[in-house]
């Protein structure tokens, strides 16, 4: 069993880990930039210790800096949470160089799985399905050749290229010729290098994720799909389990699919595949993020499963704890932004004056934040998740529009009234949840639908507010002079 | 009152009783809370204020307004300068005692990878300094403060 | 389907059904007394009617007043909530008598089972077990007759009485006649009449409650038990599901029971039906009630069945839509009472300057108070529930302990510190938990256990704060008049 | 300062070091939060005065202490009387502009089911008189108020 980690993270997955680490017993260590003093990471950790240096490099992402602290400091083991270290195979290694714990998959799993082409290569080795394609040596021969068994419609790309030089999609036979001939006539302006890679291009497919966790006991599992289609600028916003778009046999294959994945690199702990899937069912292999994802919540509601405390156990030495799959009503995640989405969902910055989150039955948040923290521009704009349970999807939506609706933030701008249109739109109360949604359904730019009353209420508000000079008496007001523990345990009768 | 807001500039002069403020139909009812009354139902809001902007909460809504023109409370009397977003003090321009004017730079700062001066509002002796060089300010941080 | 629901209650169960209302998109009326303006459950409800009057018997208990609110604001239906008119038979009548819908059983069912003995012969009829015994009218004789059918010990009771007049344990069968003589002559002289009822004594039971949930469509369905034997001053405190005491087998068979109690009396809606359960694992029908409880919460986590949501559907004259039971992991509620635990459980008033309640998986908070509000004399002491969930037992026990530690109260006195203990204690952690138990732990009242370190601590920071007038500051503070509009929607890098 | 607590009366004289507070081998960081330092390990701490008592919570026990003799931020110069309990006022003896001394019964109101006076503190002159009789008061509410 672990006795000592620290948490090489900061923000609302430092937050959800080091309260893990406190439920399971284990003293937990927050390591923080000067930036990042008081901040509510280091108010729950058992110790907090101060990064020298600034920006990123000198601070979070300092390995020498933060294996150092760990050591001085008598931790046992490390966890990563997600972004900064926590996909760094040499770190991991470091991390057991040093005699550490790495919580997280071996450095050779976090490398073969970070290089796209081995991951690629590892894969279809272990039968797991693959996006059809082939490398191509043999020039426009070699196109002709195995187009067929790649399968219209086509994507040519350029093998040294990126940036859409020398990219080409074929949706008949009869342009292949002509197309592979463009394709790598641009390659090799673009690149000096004529090769090409034939892929199937896969039109209106989904993204969908399975979460796996695998022991040190051979025992690998999968906790069903997540889907996370709906994204602003490159970003997830609104992920859900279980999707609408699979079926308990879909399920199950693309399950056991991404176990084989898992087992194919000895992989140990909490991770996720994600698998391109088309409209009629087939699914591919993209890519394993070795990992806990910022959207395993979803998971955790509907499996009930504790997906960090099995991280833990699992780093301790421990069979992870969980039984069969018992997938059981729906989740939905919203990312509670600092951000104006009326302006390109572009940062905001300032004070959170208040925060009051929602509360109540089936509902959690996983904040970074509280009331009075300022929020600046030094790091990922990202506040806190809310989460909802609730038993069926519709109901899932209701309660998360009810939970935004109840949510206060005033000081800084974000994305919440954003979110709560989304919640009520009929794609995503159908379904129909797409990754370019949001550019598809607000191609000029979302703009809050404000009906004039509420707007005429708020200017009443502001200027009623302004002459009672509102707020300001709070800290006075209850300043009184007149002891009141005398009449404190006093007893009462009840009517 | 007049009000700056995404979209233009809004005045307004409600009708006011007590705690109680009315305009066309609307009712804000104020106090430690506020109470707003649309078609006789009353919804709860809340409102701060952040620099000279009224940041007000109802119905889902969250909504900005920017003071123009202040009302019979008037604007703050406070003589403290502070810092307009978090950042860090390159430099201080002015020493304790120092005689400036309006307009006068007293201090310099980085935030959002830009400089920003801090300038005097009204003619003064500055009466403290609580930075320096060097420092790091969260948003709202007094940087100093000048005596008229 | 329910349009507009009037909810005649008040604090967090007012606010637990209104979210539910809101949720289903039903409109939720709320009524108040003047006392009660601004309450949390007031802000939560789409209307808020004021009630005249004041004291509860002219407030929340007053049926015309609130009767006639429901019908002049276009109500179709009244949710009662737990309390107040929740189990008044007549009330429900008036209720439907006006055309309203009344969100709760039948009349004759509130009856039945609110009336010991009806109850009692209504279950003995439908087979339900209830504890052994018959009442006498033969005199010694007839006891004499009827005390092995009964088995030992027995109890021997006045049918009269009450307060433990004529009331006698019999342990043996030779000590029977002397005792029987002993117990007839007591009542005859305290209360003119010498019948006796001989009822088996059940010792070390455990009280156990079963949740039930019926609909108009004739399914009736049990959704497994819940534990709530610590009490104080009779009042329960820390509630769980399941319990440690009860195998699946024996669940089947109590649910089984509960529902054959629940068809009996034509049952319609969630209710809750009480047993007692011997060491041995034999049961016996306590009471029915014919509500929804306070400790709902720990049922509806550990089953996923939205309990509300369930009543208002039902009511509506829908189907239920919970699927098969499903009961995963474990759930403990402890209700945060305004009382001051080292002082014999008093109640408490005050005013709370801080509520900042713990956040993040697993944690519920159904609450009817918020930050700044009074805690008055004139309700229950109740101001909230805190809710976990977790995969096991120990596990939830490990949350509810580290949420106690981070939910900040101050102003006014409350159990949490108490609760926080209790989470500790071995015979919680081994589930020894019976309905004497704290008097049995702390037979001289309990007392915080506090280490020197914490106190010299608190007295520091006390005497910091006096000198540095803490806390005054704030409202001021970001009073500034440096307009910050101009940069809040700049632009920024990442590193 | 001196503080009445649970049990008994404490004394305390920490060591000042601008807002750190220094008491045999405590360390009280004090800010717009308060953070305990104890074996160098730092915990959050809440606090928050309530008439003359703070209410601190620290590593999830909250406790309370009694001010007994102020420190050098001095007590409250609030003139105003407040309600030390929810309840309803009963009667106002005094009116506005009437001369009161220190000990006069000023108004009576019930809470609790019993009747409490509200006394005036310092000799001075009726400045406002904020309820009547019949008036539902909160907890901490200013009735009235005496200038000296």
């Amino acid at each position: 069993m672990l006795k000592r980690t620290l948490v090489a993270n900061r923000g609302e997955i430092a937050c959800r880990i080091l309260r893990a680490c406190r439920e399971a017993g284990i003293e937990g260590v927050a390591i923080h930039a000067a930036n990042d003093s008081g901040s509510l990471f280091t108010e729950i950790a058992d110790i907090a210790i101060p990064l020298e240096g600034e920006g990123l490099a000198e601070t979070y992402l300092n390995q020498e800096q933060i294996l150092k602290i760990a050591i001085d400091n008598g931790c046992d083991s490390i966890h990563p949470g997600f972004g900064f270290l926590s996909e760094r195979a040499d770190f991991a290694q470091s991390v057991m160089d040093s005699g550490l714990i790495w919580i997280g998959p071996s450095p050779e799993a976090i490398t073969k799985m970070g290089d796209k082409m081995t991951a690629r290569i590892t894969m279809k080795a272990a039968g797991v399905p693959v996006i059809p394609g082939e490398e191509v040596e043999g020039g426009l021969e070699e196109v002709l050749a195995i187009a067929p068994s790649v399968g219209y419609p086509l994507l040519l790309k350029a093998t040294a290229g990126g940036g859409g030089k020398g990219m080409r999609a074929v949706y008949e036979e009869e342009n292949l010729e002509s197309e592979a001939k463009a394709a790598m006539r641009e390659a090799l302006n673009a690149f000096g290098d004529d090769r090409v890679y034939v892929e199937r291009l896969l039109t209106g497919s989904r993204h969908i994720e399975i979460q796996v966790l695998a022991d040190k006991y051979g025992r690998t599992i999968h906790l069903g799909e997540r889907e996370c289609s709906v994204q602003r600028r490159h970003q997830k916003v609104f992920e859900e389990s279980p999707s609408v778009a699979i079926d308990a046999e879909l399920r199950n294959a693309m399950g056991e699919a991404a176990c084989d994945a898992a087992r194919a690199v000895d992989y140990e702990g909490a991770g996720t595949v994600e698998f391109l899937v088309t409209p009629t069912g087939e699914f591919f292999f993209l890519e394993m993020n070795t990992r806990i994802q910022v959207e395993h919540p979803v998971t955790e509601m509907v499996t009930g499963v504790d997906l960090v405390r099995e991280q833990l156990r699992i780093a301790g030495g421990e069979a992870m704890s969980c039984g069969p799959l018992n997938i059981r009503g729906h989740a939905i995640e919203v990312r509670l932004y600092a951000e104006d989405p009326a302006n390109n969902f572009l940062p905001a910055i300032g004070q959170l004056k208040r925060f009051i989150p929602p509360t109540g039955p089936g509902v959690r948040l996983d904040t970074g934040v509280r009331e009075g923290d300022a929020v600046t521009p030094d790091y990922d704009p990202m506040l806190a998740k809310l989460i909802v349970w609730a038993p069926s999807r519709i109901e899932a939506l209701q309660r998360m529009g009810r939970a935004l609706d109840e949510f206060v933030v005033l000081g800084c701008t974000t994305n919440i009234r954003f979110l709560r249109e989304l919640c009520d739109h009929p794609d995503v109360v159908d379904g129909w949840t797409t990754t370019d949604m949001i550019d598809r359904l607000w191609p000029d730019g979302w703009k809050p639908d404000l009906p004039t009353i509420i707007a005429d209420a708020g200017l009443l508000i502001a200027s009623a507010a302004e002459s009672t000079n509102h707020g300001k008496k709070i800290a006075s007001k209850s300043g009184t002079s007149e002891p009141l523990s005398p009449f404190s345990t006093l007893s009462r009768r009840y009517p | 009152m007049k009000f700056k807001t995404s979209d233009g500039r809004k005045d307004i002069e409600p009708q006011r009783e007590g705690l109680v403020f009315i305009h066309e139909g609307l009712i804000a009812q104020m106090g430690d809370e506020i109470w707003l009354e649309i078609d006789g139902r009353k919804h709860k809001a809340t409102a701060a204020k952040v620099g000279d902007t009224w940041w007000v909460h109802v119905l889902g809504h969250t909504l900005q307004y920017e003071i123009v023109e202040a009302g019979a409370a008037g604007a703050d009397d406070d003589s403290g300068l502070t810092a307009p977003m978090p950042g860090k003090i390159l430099d201080v321009l002015v020493s304790v005692g120092q005689s400036v004017k309006a307009g006068d730079a007293l201090m310099v700062m980085e935030a959002m990878k830009m400089e920003h001066k801090i300038v005097a509002g009204h003619d003064g002796i500055v009466d403290a300094i609580h930075y320096n060089s060097g420092d790091q300010v969260i948003q709202g941080a007094e940087l100093l403060s000048i005596h008229e």
